[in-house]
């Protein structure tokens, strides 16, 4: 097996010595891509001992004997560090729009995992799969290693004092300095922010949010008077429409809106009732696949549609009806489910155009909505930017006005559909700084890079929500020579502190006041810090208004002929911001199944009457996309993902798929993501190879997903578990069933719960060091995610029902594949644990074979330290994510779901230590602890108080391919539709 | 006629191959050794002295030279390997190391005016010329350069392997075409015999890739287990604090030794030599590189919490008796079987820990008298799981 | 007793004991052929490109063939299976023909166990190349060993079936070398080479033929024989189960061991009738291997054609009569339909409805019809472990799983390389070794003539 | 024609003249030293009077096998560590029948293969003791050891004559 710490010296005092050796590292590389003379000159005594090593490398071989391995301990030992142990630190995520508060396991001064925060009222100890994943970006060789000019290395010192003195000079003659960031929700930097202008006389301060909520932004300027965001309760609604927002996937606040929604949706414990889903979309997206009832419209329809909605219940509401387009859609049964459903439900748009919005706002101001399920006094923070503005910066660097550009963490030569026009605009700008931590395409043109801390190097503060806030603490000193930019800013506006003093201050000045509990700055620090939040209670006197909303009626326009392409987030990639992280390239997308692409989705229907499938290529108005038939896709509409197709983001990202920014179109001031009257054709004779890792979409009748609706479940709860029954009537042996001891580990896993976000297959890969493998062999189906999420379509292909199953190892009790190993590499264990010695696998295979649900995974090369496989595992930057915890498989070994036997066996010998029962809920595993939708229980089945022991005895619980007799230590509940009868 | 020109001509040629082997080997051998020194080439002591100098100063050294001394030739006690610990004094290498870069006079007094107990009685009456020293010194700068002399390669399994090969193709040779040995048993008997002896140096062999019982390398200080934990009665978790509730036992901080040794700064065996480094490394902030012993493999997840803390196991019982090692070494072979074989006797405290209240079955059974005592096997010691994840 | 007026003459050519030797120890002793360096050559060429693919695999990992997370085992199994097949050829015409005291195999068997021989290797080498860490093969073996020591699994047909060939290996390999021992004495008395004396002197073992060493031999013989008939049918049950033990839909299946087994022996019948075809015209060794010796194959080929119809049928059939669909789904739709329809189908019209033809006597006497039959019958077994193999995997429980299979080059190429060293071996037992067992032949000499005088003197040309 | 040389040697064209000569022989009361023949002849196997046991020992060796396999199947999966497939039990005695079938064949042949070597001493690289280098290739020969024939030289010469010996000399 792989080593994954190359001695004790790192384990004793990792953070130094990795943090030396990896400059050392970078420093060698830069100097070998310069060519450095000095290196030259080295070589010939190199040569000799290089020489010298493999003469002595061939006598160790030739002797048998080991390398001798150093253990070096502390000079002086921290207390709290203890070799082997991990400490965990709680920390805020905030990148690329999205927020989360984080609680991050540091092992031996590594940070190598990301957990969910449970006090955290907005992510609810919830992540999304690119907060998992977030933890490789710290170890990404593609950052900055040092401050940059023209390219060429500087001292932080020299750039400061040249770019201070640049600054100066601007001031004196009143040049003005633009300051382009995105989405700031730090309350401390935006007083640096201030403090900076304040110095720099003509400073402009830009928000910019590459998908943008202008719309509703500009929409609540309208209707409420400020441009905010409301708060939606999906946990209080008895009805959501959604007209196009991709809330579970890549809308707002996922993870948030997750945890809303799948609680107001289950149905454990005896609840009946469960909130109803519409959704309005072109592509299928991971909520419309949620939803109960789909419309799938083009989306030049929607506004349409959105004002027959607020007509019929207006009507209803005999309030005044407004006239515009006619709707395609029939929405009158709509109206009705949502007018029984009053201050009960939440309509949502995700379109960016005002006039929409500004019906919406209406409609949920007539279902009474606000002040119940849609909150106005947390509004949400995290996306600020306004079309309007970006816009205006270029035409001002167009025209020469901006004398010094600071680009902050915003990439707009990529993502802005201008790019281009950017890229030459700020070419020609005087001053141009880059505070990003990673190339891109915009810092490639800017002067000055000051590379900023990778969010776990940094301090800061957030405020996600008005009121709820949360704090940021480094978990390992900064890599390479990098500073935050907060830091940066202070510096230039001169002030002598650094940026932790200064948040304290901050916090002691403007947050200590909102409490009550201490009188303690200190200790209410502390708590502070060690909690990650901190929340008060907000008020809101925001009053609705229905100006401009006939107006708005008036501006709505009927559907267009011809195609449209609708251009979204993908769940994984996001804005692109992070494209160069192997995890979220391979994860596959939760709808498609495709990874490392972004493809046209487009209809059913139109692949057959054009003889289109899969891999083909189509030209979309010039572009060459590869084609993905896309079941649920609405007629006459193509989807495409937006964030790839980068060119500057590492060797991971570049060239990765297409990049769409540029086809964003700009209509009433605000980016519209989608494009009407496409022109579409075939390119002949091209294929490009998708990564698709699941082919087959039907079940083909079998009863692998077990469904019902809620009618039928309130009346039997068996319903759509009837075969359970008639299984187990069934179920004969020959010999007696498995006796456990002392625990019995089992998993329940809800159908109705889970969204098939794919959080848990990052976080699982991060717990158990499993490997990126790249496109191709994903494509050759050889994916090695532990648990993935099984996806089946079943009714209408044009409008079809979606099922989402996460599968991993079943640990059965009478396990098919723990009888063919012929080396006994896979036994069961005495805890009920399916167990895997990767050490004694000799990789025959046959348990793959004999495994009916396929969750076994096998290293078919190596895949580690490997330059074929260059992604995270062939550096040793990239290796220190590894978790020490858990053996990096070898090429030719099976692997496969443990259950996270690393906890199970963390969590009993603390409890052994500690003379104590093991408590409920004190193991989790990776996927279970972090899930948004509380999908996944674990526990122990030998424990009849446990709640999985409960959950087993729902009447919804089944297990996967009863009929075989496997007897799986994991069950699912059903999955349970609210259809209207 | 023809077969006994073949024969002759084989057993030419067979010396000749034997020859070569063994010059092969040699070279072979030599080759890393020699290897080390082409390496380090520096050319920071080029300038005033010659390489007679040198000559003159090891000849001192080593006591070659025909001077009346009364007292004994340096390397006697400074002796040339890299280190030994089983002498106390520091060897010449250790020597060198240390005044590598230090100038003359310092060297001088050091050797010269003996300080502690252990070198005054060893140095004592040492009237040495200065211009010898100087030589000494010499000497002493070039070997931390170019490191200890190699020492003759030595005839490893590797040739015994092949010997006998050569003698087994012989016999069948013979057995075969040549027919010279009379009694036809002696050929089967050479034949069975080599191929045991080979197929135990395989079996022992394959059995001890990666195994290291009985590893005791030199440490970078002379430090001893006898000293500390056996003369002084120190506490095994006085220094390895995290063995009760931390997966390593933890190898003590710098700082940690110095509790004691800021005080004791000469020990009776070396002097003030070894305990020197210690301070020095305190001082120059540069951590003890101790080689490690116990190496356990990637796939193999050890928690001293769940032996010492849980299971109160006596340290001695994997590591040995420590207290009378002068020398650390690895006592158990760490082998599975080993680790197994003792999961299958340990008998576990079942009552006295609230844990294995979830061993409802199992105590019922105590209960019962079915059993009468629960071992680490029977709660699953044995799981592949509980090492391998 | 072998009745010569039904079954023909057994030995053309009115042949004395010596002409017997001489004629078969031709080959031995004449200059070798120009074809036999070219087909060396060619076979060599396979085999380097085989050893390519080895050295691939052994680098690079099992990761260059086409199997994947699904279809965990694909040509190289497939392979596997059918040289094991082939393999049964040698020990059912030697042990089953001994049994039923059927005359007309001693011209036949030692070809048919030198194929065995070379088969079972080449079909040993695909498992161990297929194990994804190959050089830790010896895991295999419940060797005692200081990891406790931790024995095997006694319970997977893998061990089984490494025990099975190990044994195969064993048992074929002296099988039919102590057949030769008694040919081997006599090129040692009758070569003028000295060398030749020497080799083929150290390999007879001494061997006199006094009566007590052939006392000792026959009792041999009559124990190999009983146990290896033993073999015959353990050995392909044995990798059936490798099959028959899995949950595999279409895997999981009673009818396994007796299919394969006469599965098996139908492939190694048309193999050995190829290679036969092959001596008669290459090596004029038609005196011994008659028409009457290709047509007995023939006919037997006919009887196993039908058993292998029949299970086709019964599989298929037992598919829908168990009602479960997952068996249905796999017959039906992934076999007989499906993308690999053409593999099923070329497996049935190979298998089982080709060698139909041989109930016409005209085609069973022309050796050129039979050549490409033979050849057909085998591509039609390999097509049948192809269609058990990949389609059963490709789709089974859960269709999130379902992927398709198709073999790299280094697959190919690895099974080119043994059909290489297949033929290498073939063409090394044609040159150097007696490819008629002489002692066996010249035994039934005797009966060649009319059965009722056949104790009497046969007329012979006098010794020269 | 006295001669020091030790054997009669006759030499017969086929296997007809020489059982003649055989049983021919036998009821004079010669006493056969030894027959050479091409191929197994079982009238002279069975007028030889030799016994085999090797059968017997097959037997035997079958029998040490099974019990060995089967206790040592039992001992490692039952008693030394019993490891849990499936949710089978410990002792799956079916599994272990199936190895022990072929292990036994595997150790018979073996077995059997040394007890034939070592008592018809066939083994590599004994040095064949050849009366008549034809014996393996087209005659068949009887070999008689001139001091224990029991019956004249002159008179077996005349036996063997009379039954078709192509050649009769000494060696």
């Amino acid at each position: 097996m792989k080593t994954y710490w190359r001695s004790i010296e790192e384990l004793a005092n990792p953070k130094e010595l990795r943090r030396d050796e990896v400059r050392e590292e970078a420093k060698q590389k830069s100097m070998l891509m310069r060519g450095d003379t000095a290196l030259n000159a080295a070589s010939r005594r190199d040569f000799l001992k290089t020489f010298g090593f493999g003469i002595a490398a061939a006598s160790i071989v030739a002797s048998c004997k080991r390398p001798v391995d150093k253990a070096i301990p502390y000079l002086v030992k921290p207390d709290e560090i203890n070799p082997g142990t991990a400490n965990y630190y709680a920390s805020s995520y905030f990148e690329g729009n999205e927020y989360g508060s984080i609680i991050v396991k540091v092992r031996d001064g590594r940070p190598i995992k990301i957990e969910g925060n449970e006090l955290s009222s907005i992510s609810q100890g919830g992540t999304s799969a690119r907060m998992q994943a977030s933890v490789l970006n710290l170890y990404d060789d593609a950052r900055f290693k040092g401050p940059l000019k023209n390219g060429q290395e500087i001292t932080w010192e020299k750039a400061d004092e040249e770019i201070v003195a640049q600054l100066a000079a601007l001031n004196s003659q009143g040049g003005k300095v633009v300051l382009l960031s995105s989405t700031v929700i730090s309350p401390s930097t935006k007083e640096i922010i201030q403090k900076f202008a304040e110095k720099q006389t003509n400073t402009e301060w830009i928000q910019y949010d590459p998908v943008s909520a202008s719309g509703i932004l500009e929409a609540n300027r309208m209707s409420f008077g400020t441009a905010f965001i409301p708060d939606y309760r999906f946990k209080q609604a008895k009805v959501v429409v959604s007209f196009g927002a991709d809330f579970l996937g890549s809308w707002l606040s996922t993870v948030e809106y997750t945890k809303g929604y799948t609680a107001a949706r289950q149905l454990q414990d005896g609840r009946k009732e469960m909130l109803r889903h519409y959704q309005f979309e072109s592509g299928l997206t991971l909520s419309g696949s949620n939803a109960d009832v789909r419309f799938p419209i083009k989306p030049s329809e929607e506004g349409a549609i959105v004002l027959a909605l607020y007509n019929a219940i207006a009507t209803a509401k005999s309030g005044q009806l407004l006239s515009g387009a006619p709707s395609s859609v029939d929405v009158s049964d709509l109206a009705n489910d949502l007018l029984e459903n009053e201050k009960q439900s939440i309509v949502i748009s995700g379109s960016n155009d005002v006039n929409i919005q500004l019906l919406v706002n209406g409609i949920n101001q007539l279902l009474g909505n606000y002040g119940q399920t849609i909150g106005l006094e947390n509004s949400l923070m995290t996306k600020q930017g306004i079309d309007g503005d970006t816009d205006r910066l270029l035409s001002d660097l167009k025209a020469g006005n901006v004398k010094a550009l600071l680009v902050w963490n915003a990439n707009p030569v990529y993502d802005h559909p201008k790019g281009k026009e950017f890229a030459e605009a700020i070419k020609k700008t005087g001053l141009s700084i880059s505070l990003s931590e990673r190339p891109d395409e915009t810092t490639a043109l800017c002067q000055y890079v000051l590379p900023e801390s990778n969010l776990l190097e940094s301090w800061n503060d957030l405020e996600p929500k008005a009121g709820i806030y949360s704090l940021s603490q480094p978990v390992i000193a900064p890599i390479f020579n990098s500073r935050q930019a907060q830091a940066t800013l202070l510096k230039w506006t001169g002030a002598d502190v650094n940026y932790r003093d200064y948040i304290k201050n901050f916090w002691k000045e403007t947050q200590f006041p909102k409490q009550k509990n201490t009188t303690d700055f200190r200790h209410f620090w502390n708590t502070a810090l060690q909690n990650g939040v901190f929340e008060t209670a907000q008020e809101s006197k925001l009053t609705y208004s229905s100006d401009g909303i006939s107006q708005a009626a008036s501006q709505i326009k009927g559907a267009v002929s011809g195609i449209e392409v609708a251009l979204y987030e993908s769940v994984a990639i996001g804005n692109g911001k992070y494209a160069n992280n192997p995890w979220l390239q391979e994860l596959p997308d939760p709808v498609a199944k495709i990874s490392w692409d972004n493809f046209a989705a487009i209809p059913v229907a139109y692949a057959t009457e054009n003889g289109l499938k899969n891999e083909d290529v189509i030209s979309i108005n010039g572009i060459e996309l590869p084609v993905f038939v896309q079941p649920g896709q609405a007629k006459d509409t193509i989807s495409v993902a937006l964030g790839y197709g980068r060119e500057i983001a590492g060797k991971v990202g570049d060239q990765t798929g297409t990049n769409l920014y540029p086809y964003i179109g700009i209509e009433n001031g605000t980016r519209q993501y989608f494009l009407t009257s496409a022109k579409v054709e075939k390119v002949a004779g091209k294929v490009f190879e998708l990564a698709i890792s699941q082919t087959h979409y039907s079940m083909e009748g079998r009863p692998i997903v077990r469904e019902t609706t809620l009618d039928n479940y309130i009346k039997n709860p068996v319903s759509g578990n009837e075969l359970k029954a008639e299984h187990e009537s069934k179920s004969v042996t020959l010999y007696e069933a498995p006796v456990y001891n002392g625990h019995h580990w089992g998993m329940a896993i809800d159908l109705n719960s889970c969204t098939g976000c794919g959080n848990c297959a990052v976080a699982c890969q991060a717990e158990n060091n499993i490997q990126v493998i790249g496109k191709e062999q994903v494509r050759n189906r050889r994916i090695m995610h532990w648990i993935r999420i099984d996806r089946y379509y079943s009714e209408n292909p044009e409008n079809p029902k979606v099922s989402f199953q996460p599968v991993m190892c079943q640990h059965c009790g009478n396990a098919p594949c723990e009888n063919v190993c012929p080396v006994a590499a896979t036994p069961h264990s005495e805890e009920g644990l399916n167990q895997m010695a990767y050490n004694r696998c000799v990789g025959t295979k046959y348990c793959i074979n004999n495994c009916p649900y396929r969750v076994r995974r096998f290293n078919w090369f190596q895949y580690v330290k490997n330059d074929k496989f260059d992604f995270a595992s062939n550096s040793d930057l990239g290796r220190m994510v590894l978790n020490p915890d858990v053996t990096v498989r070898s090429r030719g070994v099976v692997e496969k779901c443990s259950m996270c036997v690393q906890r199970i066996q963390e969590k009993k010998q603390l409890a052994k230590l500690e003379g104590r029962p093991i408590a409920e809920g004190e193991i989790k595993t990776a996927c279970s602890q972090s899930c948004p939708g509380n999908a996944i229980v674990f526990g122990d089945l030998e424990n009849p108080e446990s709640r999985i022991s409960k959950l087993f005895k729902d009447q919804r619980n089944y297990h996967l391919l009863e009929e075989l007799h496997t007897l799986p230590s994991v069950g699912y509940l059903t999955k349970v539709r609210n259809t209207k009868a | 006629m023809r077969k006994s020109y073949l024969l002759r001509h084989f057993f030419l040629r067979l010396k000749a191959f034997i020859f070569l082997l063994l010059l092969s080997l040699l070279i072979f051998n030599t080759i890393p050794l020699s290897a080390s020194s082409v390496e380090d080439e520096t050319d920071e002591f080029t300038e005033d002295h010659s390489h007679g100098d040198i000559q003159r100063g090891e000849r001192f050294f080593k006591g070659l030279l025909p001077t009346d001394r009364k007292f004994e030739s340096c390397v006697s006690c400074h002796i040339l390997t890299h280190s030994d610990t089983l002498n106390w004094n520091p060897s010449a290498m250790d020597i060198a190391q240390k005044f590598k870069g230090k100038d003359f006079a310092e060297f001088q007094s050091a050797v010269m005016q003996p300080n502690g107990k252990k070198m005054e009685a060893s140095h004592k009456d040492f009237k040495i010329e200065e211009e010898d020293l100087k030589k000494v010194k010499l000497y002493l700068d070039d070997l931390a350069v170019t490191g200890p002399p190699s020492t003759g390669p030595t005839i490893n399994q590797i040739v015994i392997f092949l010997l006998l090969g050569l003698l087994m193709t012989f016999a069948l040779l013979d057995l075969i075409f040549f027919h010279k040995i009379k009694y036809r048993f002696v050929t089967v008997l050479i034949l069975i015999v080599a191929l045991v002896v080979q197929v135990k140096m395989v079996a022992d062999a394959a059995i001890n890739l990666g195994r290291s019982q009985n590893y005791a390398p030199d440490q970078p200080i002379k430090f001893s287990h006898k000293v500390h934990a056996g003369d002084n009665q120190i506490d095994c978790k006085y220094c390895h604090h995290t063995a009760e509730f931390g997966k390593s036992a933890g190898i003590p901080a710098m700082e940690l030794c110095m509790n004691c040794h800021v005080l004791v700064r000469e020990g009776a065996n070396s002097g003030k030599f070894e305990i020197a480094k210690v301070i020095d490394a305190n001082e120059t902030k540069k951590p003890v590189e101790w080689v490690r012993l116990h190496n356990l493999p990637d796939h193999v997840f050890f928690s001293h919490a769940q032996h010492v803390g849980v299971g109160k196991v006596d340290c001695k019982q994997c590591h040995g008796a420590v207290e009378e090692m002068d020398i650390m070494k690895q006592t158990s072979d760490l082998s599975m079987g080993w680790c197994i074989n003792c999961h299958r006797d340990t008998k576990v405290n079942f009552k006295d820990n609230a844990y294995y209240d979830n061993y409802m079955k199992l105590h019922d059974e105590l209960k019962g008298g079915g059993i009468d005592t629960i071992r680490a096997v029977n709660i699953g010691a044995n799981d592949c799981m509980r090492c391998h994840y | 007793m072998y009745k010569t007026d039904v079954r023909g003459k057994l030995i053309d050519g009115e042949k004395s004991l010596s002409q017997i030797s001489q004629e078969i120890l031709a080959p031995i002793d004449a200059q070798t052929p120009k074809w036999w360096y070219i087909a060396m050559g060619v076979s060599l060429v396979m085999f380097a490109w085989g050893a390519h693919s080895i050295y691939i695999t052994l680098t690079q990992g099992v990761g260059s063939w086409g199997v994947n997370n699904t279809v965990g085992w694909g040509w190289a199994i497939i392979n596997f299976v059918w040289w094991i097949g082939i393999g049964h050829a040698g020990t059912a015409f030697s042990i089953f023909l001994l049994i039923l005291r059927q005359k007309w195999r001693t011209a036949i068997n030692r070809a048919a166990e030198a194929m065995t021989v070379v088969a079972v290797f080449c079909a040993a080498l695909f498992p161990l190349m297929h194990m994804g860490r190959p050089w830790l093969f010896f895991f295999v073996f419940p060797y005692p060993n200081t990891r406790g020591p931790l024995w095997v699994n006694f319970n997977s047909p893998l061990f089984w079936d490494f025990v099975a060939i190990s044994a195969y290996l064993l048992i074929s390999a002296s099988f039919w070398y102590f057949g030769m021992v008694p040919d081997f004495a006599t090129i040692r008395d009758t070569t003028k080479s000295k060398i030749k004396k020497a080799v083929y002197g150290f390999f007879a073992f001494g061997w006199t033929g006094s009566s007590k060493e052939w006392l000792r031999y026959e009792g041999l013989a009559f124990v190999l024989g009983g146990i290896a008939a033993v073999l015959v049918v353990s050995v392909h049950s044995i990798v059936s189960t490798d099959f028959a033990v899995s949950v595999e839909p279409g895997w999981h299946t009673t009818l396994f061991p007796p299919y394969f087994v006469v599965g098996a022996i139908f492939s190694g019948f048309a193999m050995v009738l190829t290679l036969v075809t092959l001596m008669k015209k290459l090596y004029n060794m038609g005196d011994f291997i008659t028409e009457n010796h290709v047509d007995a194959v023939c006919r037997v080929l006919v009887f196993i054609s039908l058993i292998m119809g029949t299970a086709y049928i019964t599989e298929i059939f037992i598919a829908w009569y168990s009602g479960s669909e997952y068996e249905m789904f796999t017959f039906f739709k992934n076999r007989i339909t499906g993308e690999y329809a053409i593999q099923f189908w070329g497996m049935f019209i190979f298998n089982a409805i080709l060698p139909q033809l041989f109930w016409s006597r005209k085609i069973r006497r022309n050796l050129w019809v039979v050549f490409i039959i033979s050849l057909l019958i085998n591509l039609g077994m390999w097509f049948e472990r192809f269609n058990i193999v990949v389609t059963s995997l490709s789709k089974n429980y859960l269709p999130a799983n379902w992927a398709d299979y198709s073999p790299t080059l280094v697959e190919i190429g690895f099974f080119v390389g043994t059909i290489g060293m297949f033929s290498a071996g073939v063409l090394l037992f044609f040159r150097y070794i007696p490819q008629i067992a002489i002692s066996e032949v010249k035994m039934i000499s005797k009966y060649n003539t009319q059965q009722t005088d056949h104790l009497k003197p046969g007329h012979h040309h006098d010794y020269e | 024609m006295i001669t020091n040389k030790k054997y009669l040697v006759g030499v017969f064209n086929d296997e007809h003249t020489l059982i003649d000569a055989f049983e021919k022989a036998l009821q004079k009361g010669v006493v056969i030293e030894e027959v050479y023949t091409p191929y197994p002849i079982h009238e002279i196997l069975h007028g030889m009077k030799n016994k085999t046991n090797i059968t017997t020992a097959a037997f035997f060796y079958g029998l040490f096998a099974v019990v060995m396999l089967i206790g040592g199947m039992y001992y490692a999966a039952v008693i030394d560590w019993p490891l849990l497939f499936g949710g089978k039990p410990f002792n799956t005695f079916p599994s272990f029948i199936v190895v022990t079938i072929v292990a036994t064949i595997l150790t018979i042949t073996i077995l059997t293969l040394f007890t034939f070597s070592a008592r018809a001493k066939i083994f590599p690289g004994k040095n064949a003791v050849i009366i008549d280098v034809r014996a393996t290739d087209d005659k068949f020969i009887i070999l008689l050891d001139q001091e224990k024939m029991g019956v004249g030289k002159p008179e077996i010469t005349r036996l063997f004559e009379a039954n078709g010996a192509s050649e009769i000399y000494e060696k």
